[in-house]
């Protein structure tokens, strides 16, 4: 066990395999030590399940069960059926990636969630087929380079759009869904919290950069997905049954430029007339997030603030002492 | 080699419930005291399209689950099959053809077998408010055959359907007995 | 008390009555009246569990998996597509050694696309590491799958009860379920040590890297190895508590003097008895042995109960094309490791529902008295099928 | 190892420090704030306390550099300010207005300085003025045990402070009652004692082991004109000294004031306020008109300018006095003219006039302040000693500056001497080597928040009532909390909260990096508000 933190669980210990910088796995630490020890957790295939259970070592602390890639939804709601039969209410949490959330595992998403199974999936969203080496998923934005929608004299990334996996999911009128990222933690804190405040079937797209697929220096993880919200690109909302009950108000929206000259990912963009036509349009598609969510609108109804204000003796988020487990 | 005492096929078409006759027979045959097994010709449920169903009646157990090629009886649900199936298809001498209509002229007289024919759409409609056929045909047989008891017919329909509600049940009862009288006595239901 | 009862319902009957908590499924033909069954006992109250209508095969295999690993008792069913669908899933339910139980209500696979029975589905998941036992009647049916938990938990593996699409499922036949008293007797609640439990974390479906990989699938191998014992062991225990059995490993019929010898699985073998009982009554020293166990392939008592056969007929519903019958290749491979000379005929058939009859094995039987062995026939195949002629 | 579960959190075994080419240290650094302040004052340190409303430790944190907190609070120029960081985000701190607070603090509640020590060295200095330098130095002497006997001049301590401050600026109890607190430290002081004149230096240097000259800059520099001398001719350290000791001049209906440094604005203020018209004649531009030149630009303090200007009094500027014209046996006023340019050849301030643009302004009483000198007389002998026997500080060793330099020379001259006589004090902290400048800062994680300020002064030109008031206390509440904390950790936990890979655990008080696990991909120095952590390359 790592106990080496007497203020925090570390439910996702030391000792795992991420890259340095990882997004994925900053994510999956802010997300777990919020939840805590006390539930059961269920992993897709992808990065963070090689990353964290390699060579009968694992980074969990927590009961955790991977089984296939597009499975991770279903085995919760077997998971939760059995805790219900027996009156257990233990929290049953997915993690997935976005593959495993937009692309292979949606089907089994969707019925989790329409089953109204009592559970919270957590897909963090990196963009990408990123434990395979970078190819594009359903998930990757518009005009990315990929290994598998590589820019060339025809073609400038990626053909298609992100998939707006949020509208999908909130087509079901699910009690709660949300996106988040890893840069705006008390938001997050807010979200994971919120989620676990409500029963049923919960759902939060946590953004979480990835410095090899994105192509960015490993320490601007953080940076990088501010500037996905501080743009436009990523709008940080709160769907209840489906309807948008609450969004992040952006005191100003950034050029998309500001984001997309940080990653390699974009960086044939610059570099052609092509290029810069597809730079046009993600502003295009940033403005129209703005729009759509009302961004720049204080008085939207529940506008909430995009503040990351460091507060003095904060000491960070999770004050919860970790429990030690019964033999 | 054991073989089956009797072995009775059912025609019909989706929806008229033939697959449930073979089961009612079975299990009032079951009720009798014999080993029985009831199966359809296996494919998917669609209204309207001609099915098959089997019983097997025997004192020993059975061990075969083949479909069924010389039957001891059929009974036909729907008088159109006539035009389209060999309904009679391996038919045993001296085996009993149980229809609901009346039987074609040629049939009965060029065949071996022994035809009943009763209205049992007609029964069905007037205890079950709606066509029916499948319990008055299966009185017809056991009135002719004697395979199986009304006793052990009526139960089966009451244990069988009890999950449809009394109403069903007791409907069911009555086909069977009209389906039966129309078998002993042909002629124009009462 | 025997009751005249559909195979379906006698077998979900005997299911409900081994206490699943969770029941997951996917309606599939002809494995649908199982858990119609199920679901309508659950609605009268008749079955305290939970009833999760899954999306997909797919994702009622991931329940029953995830229910289990819980450490609570969980069903599913399926055929054909259905279980393909489930493969990926089912490899893993056995490499995280979980005991689940399903029935398999065997179905051909597409294409062309058919209903109908064979044992084509399961008989494609047999690497997948779960015992599979095929059943001939809804008695044995709704025997076997009492035991199936029984074994799967004392094992920490997975079991497959294969039962014949429609030529059981279908059926209406006289059973004698196991009281619920006799299924409490024979059968302790589930205790699963390695469950998910925030008192004691456990990472269950890690990675794993060259230098341990073959490990894991060997302990895998072994430990379906041995489960041979522990099937024909619930087998005579189960006979103990019901004063039912149906064979262990296998089922011998009228196999003592036998010189040739039927070998087939499920349902066929009523109709090979039947087949074997009208040549005994002819006088050919005919006899069967009906494999119950096809995993863990039950070598050595293979051997030892066809030791006196001088030939053997393999009557078998499925085929892996361009090898031919899977069960003849496999006893093949077994007599022949054991030193045995014995010609073993291969003799495929019944492929999407073809009806063997009676009449129909016994001149297969009856013909490979008098023949040299094929490696692997066709029974009752037209010449010419409809793609030549097109 | 027959199954696929692995122990909980067995990955640990697996040290992925291993990867790092780089790692990340904690490590304090020092604030521009504290590196202007010309008495070297922690100012971060103790607005973390005052923050955490620590206000007495705050306090007892800054009068480790300035124990007359709540005299620089009012007075200082404020250097600090000017170099803060925050101003990258959007003002400076209000650092002089919560220096105040605390300096007030203590004067409400009593609090009193405490020595760091019970014993007493055997070594016995003595220190020649008790202006700032000298009190600066006496207290840090005395705190350390060291005894010492302040001798001065005056028949009271404060030098400038107590006689060239007017009362409006800082109220005479405030000084008193700070210097007090000094004295309190058992520091033994003979007021009216000139030491040269009054006493043999050669008796002071046999009865002590060292001596601090701290006698100020305290002759008035005079007009090259000759005939500005007498009646109606003052300089302004006369002018204040007057007015600050209780005994005024009358002032007539007009008064000129020559010079551009705080002497000539206090000199306008008090004649104002003793009810004269006032005209300040300043030789360079006014704020903000020579950019790049502070030098040509006025020199007193803006806040100075404004409040004058205010109060009634005019400021012509980049004009020089010629000569003063009198009229029976008083000033009728000062001939005038544009200045030229402000130094001479050898780059003295010494303003030349254009010919041709005189103008004759009327003044009953002309007092010039144009700056002050040593006065040595009597204590040349001291002069050629040298540390650590002698010591000079203050605006005897640099020439006419702040008191807050002056200030900051005490406790320099005050280190030196300890650093030699007692174990375990440095003159030199290492920390103060490290800059943090604003691009060090991650700026994300600071909110705007609007500057605190008093509420809007009060200039009333007829009475020496202090004039700024102090911040209330939900300002300094909330002005407290504007302190970025550069280069210092305060704790916010971001560098907890991002690393990826658990290298960072919390204690009690602190973060700290676990080796074994950081992967050194920067993200908590990248997103550590204050430019606390560095990342230092392990490649070499």
């Amino acid at each position: 066990m790592d106990t080496r933190d007497p203020f925090r669980e570390n439910v996702l210990a030391a000792g795992h395999r991420a890259c340095a910088g990882c997004g994925e796995a900053m994510a999956a630490r802010m997300v777990t030590d919020l939840i805590g020890s006390e539930a059961i957790y269920v992993a897709a295939t992808g990065c963070l399940q090689v990353f964290t259970t390699h060579n009968a070592q694992s980074a969990w602390q927590v009961p955790w069960i991977h089984s296939v890639f597009a499975n991770a939804a279903a085995v919760a709601a077997g998971i939760e059926a059995a805790l219900r039969a027996r009156g257990d209410n233990t929290p049953v949490v997915v993690q997935a990636g976005d593959g495993g959330t937009f692309d292979i595992g949606l089907q089994c998403l969707s019925g989790m969630i329409e089953r109204g199974h009592d559970v919270l999936f957590v897909c963090y969203d990196n963009e990408g087929y990123m434990n395979t080496g970078v190819q594009r998923s359903g998930s990757t934005p518009h005009a990315v380079r990929t290994t598998t929608s590589p820019p060339g004299r025809l073609r400038a990334g990626k053909r298609h759009l992100k998939k707006d996996v949020l509208a999908i999911v909130g087509a079901h009128h699910l009690p709660y869904a949300a996106t988040a990222t890893v840069a705006f933690f008390s938001d997050l804190q807010d979200k994971v919290k919120k989620a676990l405040s409500i029963r049923g079937p919960r759902f939060l797209q946590v953004l979480a950069p990835c410095p090899l697929g994105w192509d960015h220096a490993a320490e601007r993880t953080v940076e990088v997905a501010r500037l996905a919200v501080e743009t436009g690109l990523f709008p940080l909302v709160e769907l209840e049954y489906g309807t948008p009950t609450s969004v992040m108000h952006l005191a100003r929206q950034r050029p998309v430029e500001d984001y997309l000259e940080l990653q390699g990912r974009f960086r044939h963009l610059f570099a052609s007339d092509r290029g810069r036509e597809e730079i046009r349009h993600l502003q295009a598609l940033a403005d129209t997030h703005v729009a759509h969510y009302g961004l720049l609108d204080p008085d939207r109804p529940g506008a909430t603030e995009a503040s990351v204000a460091a507060r003095r003796h904060a000491w960070g988020g999770y004050a919860r002492p970790r429990r030690e487990p019964s033999s | 080699m054991a073989t089956a005492l009797h072995e009775i096929r059912f025609h019909g078409r989706g929806g008229q419930g033939s697959v449930s006759a073979a089961a009612l027979l079975s299990v009032a045959a079951f009720l009798d005291g014999y080993e029985a097994q009831a199966f359809p010709r296996f494919g998917s449920e669609r209204r309207g399209a001609p099915v098959e169903a089997y019983v097997r009646i025997s004192r020993e157990p059975i061990r075969r689950h083949n479909q069924i090629y010389e039957p001891d009886a059929v009974v036909i649900q729907d008088p159109t099959l006539l035009r389209s199936e060999n309904v009679t298809a391996g038919l045993r001498d001296g085996g009993f053809v149980i229809l609901n209509g009346e039987p074609p002229a040629t049939a009965t007289s060029s065949s071996a077998a022994v035809w009943l024919g009763i209205p049992a759409s007609r029964i069905g409609r007037a205890c079950l408010g709606r066509p029916l056929p499948n319990t008055a045909l299966l009185g017809a047989l056991a009135a002719v055959t004697e395979w199986v008891s009304m006793d052990a017919l009526e139960e089966a329909v009451t244990n069988h359907l009890a999950h449809k509600g009394e109403e069903v049940v007791l409907g069911n009862i009555q086909a069977l007995h009209q389906g039966r009288e129309a078998a002993v006595h042909p002629g124009p239901p009462a | 008390m025997r009751q005249q009862l559909e195979g379906s319902h006698a077998v979900a009957s005997a299911v409900a009555r081994c206490r699943p908590r969770v029941i997951a499924a996917y309606p599939i033909t002809p494995q649908t009246h199982i858990i119609e069954h199920l679901a309508r006992m659950i609605a009268d109250g008749d079955l305290d569990s939970e009833f999760v209508s899954a999306e997909s095969e797919f994702a009622a295999a991931s329940i029953v998996l995830g229910a289990v690993a819980t450490g609570e008792r969980a069903f599913t069913a399926t055929a054909s597509q259905g279980l393909l669908l489930m493969t990926e899933v089912l490899f893993n339910i056995a490499g995280l050694r979980l005991p689940v139980v399903m029935i398999c209500a065997n179905r051909a696979v597409s294409a062309p696309i058919s209903i109908f029975n064979d044992h084509q589905d399961s008989m494609s998941l047999r690497d997948a590491g779960w015992i599979q036992l095929y059943v001939e009647s809804n008695q044995e049916a709704a025997d076997t799958v009492v035991q199936a938990y029984r074994i799967a938990e004392t094992c920490a593996l997975p079991v497959m009860v294969c039962m014949d699409g429609f030529f059981l499922t279908h059926t209406f036949e006289p059973v004698e379920l196991p009281t619920q008293e006799e299924v409490d007797r024979y059968l302790p609640p589930l205790r699963f040590p390695r469950a998910l439990n925030p008192a004691r974390p456990m990472t269950l479906g890690g990675g794993a890297e060259p230098d341990n990989y073959l490990e894991y699938r060997a302990s895998q191998h072994r430990a379906l190895d041995d489960a041979a014992e522990t099937i024909a062991h619930a087998s005579t225990e189960y006979a103990q508590v019901t004063g039912r059995d149906h064979g262990g490993l296998f089922e011998a019929y009228r196999l003592a003097d036998a010189h040739t010898v039927v070998v087939a699985l499920g349902s066929v073998m009523g109709a090979i008895k039947d087949s074997v009982d009208a040549l005994r009554h002819q006088g050919q020293a005919v006899g069967a042995l009906r494999l119950r166990c096809f995993r863990p392939f039950p070598s050595q008592a293979l051997v030892r109960a066809l030791a006196g056969a001088q030939r053997i007929v393999v009557v078998e519903k499925a085929l892996s094309a361009g090898a031919g019958g899977i069960l003849a290749c496999e006893l093949r491979a077994c007599l022949q490791q054991a030193g045995s000379a014995c010609p073993v005929h291969g003799f495929v058939g019944g492929l999407g529902g073809r009806d063997l009859t009676v009449n129909t094995l016994t001149a297969v039987i009856d013909a490979a008295a008098k023949s040299p062995a094929p490696a692997c026939r066709f029974i009752d195949c037209h010449e010419t099928g409809p793609l030549e002629t097109g | 190892m027959t199954r696929l579960d692995f122990a909980p959190g067995s990955s640990i075994a697996y040290h992925t420090g291993d990867w790092r080419v780089q790692q990340p240290v904690y490590r304090d650094k020092w604030p521009p704030c504290s590196r202007a302040c010309p008495c070297g004052e922690d100012i971060q340190a103790w607005l973390a306390l005052a923050n955490d409303h620590e206000w007495e430790a705050a306090w007892r944190k800054l009068t480790e550099r300035n124990p007359l907190p709540a005299v620089l609070g009012r007075i200082c120029f404020h250097p600090c300010e000017g170099a803060c960081n925050r101003r990258a985000l959007d003002t400076a701190v209000n650092v002089h207005a919560l220096e105040r607070e605390l300096g007030d603090r203590a004067l409400r509640n009593g609090w009193r300085h405490e020595r760091l020590t019970a014993r007493f060295t055997n070594r016995k200095v003595a220190v020649i003025g008790a202006g700032p330098a000298g009190l600066s130095f006496a207290f840090q002497m005395a705190r350390h045990g060291v005894p010492v006997t302040l001798f001065e001049a005056t028949d009271r301590p404060g030098g400038t402070l107590a006689s060239g401050i007017p009362a409006y600026r800082l109220p005479r109890d405030v000084l008193e009652r700070e210097i007090d607190a000094i004295l309190d430290l058992g520091i033994t002081l003979q007021t009216g004692v000139r030491i040269g004149t009054d006493r043999d230096v050669d008796c002071l240097r046999e009865s002590f082991d060292a001596i601090f000259l701290a006698i100020g800059a305290q002759r008035p520099r005079r007009h090259p004109d000759g005939g500005a001398e007498g009646a109606g001719i003052l300089t302004g350290l006369d002018f204040l000294h007057q007015v600050n000791t209780g005994s005024p001049p009358a002032v007539p209906s007009r008064v000129a004031v020559i010079g551009g440094g705080n002497t000539a604005m206090d000199a306008a203020r008090c004649a104002r306020r003793l009810g004269a018209d006032v005209t300040v004649i300043c030789a360079q531009g006014p704020h903000g008109s020579q950019p790049g030149h502070p030098d040509a630009e006025i020199t007193a303090l803006p806040e100075e300018v404004r409040q004058a200007e205010a109060e009634g009094i005019r400021i012509r500027y980049r004009l020089g006095v010629r000569r003063v014209v009198h009229g029976g046996g008083q000033p009728a006023g000062v001939e005038i003219a544009r200045v030229d340019r402000l130094h001479d050849l050898e780059g003295r301030f010494h303003p030349r006039l254009f010919a041709g643009t005189e103008e004759f302004l009327p003044a009953g009483m002309v007092i010039f302040a144009i700056g002050q000198e040593v006065d040595w007389r009597g204590l040349d002998t001291l002069k050629t000693l040298s540390p650590p026997e002698v010591m000079v500080g203050g605006d005897a060793a640099s020439g006419p500056r702040f008191a807050a330099t002056a200030i900051g020379s005490g406790f320099q001259a005050a280190s030196t001497l300890l650093a030699r006589w007692v174990e375990g004090v440095t003159t030199h902290a290492e920390r103060e080597s490290r800059e943090i400048p604003a691009q060090a800062l991650n700026l994300a994680y600071y909110r705007p928040e609007p500057r605190q300020e008093p509420p809007a002064s009060f200039a009333s030109p007829n009475d020496f009532r202090e004039i700024v008031p102090g911040l209330d206390a939900a300002a300094v509440e909330k002005e407290a909390v504007r302190c970025l904390s550069c280069g210092v950790c305060f704790h916010c936990g971001n560098c907890w909260n991002f690393c990826p890979d658990a290298a960072i655990l919390r204690r009690e008080d602190r973060f700290t990096v676990d080796t074994d696990y950081c992967k050194g991909c920067g993200i908590c120095a990248r997103e550590c508000p204050c430019g606390h952590i560095d990342m230092e390359s392990l490649l070499t």
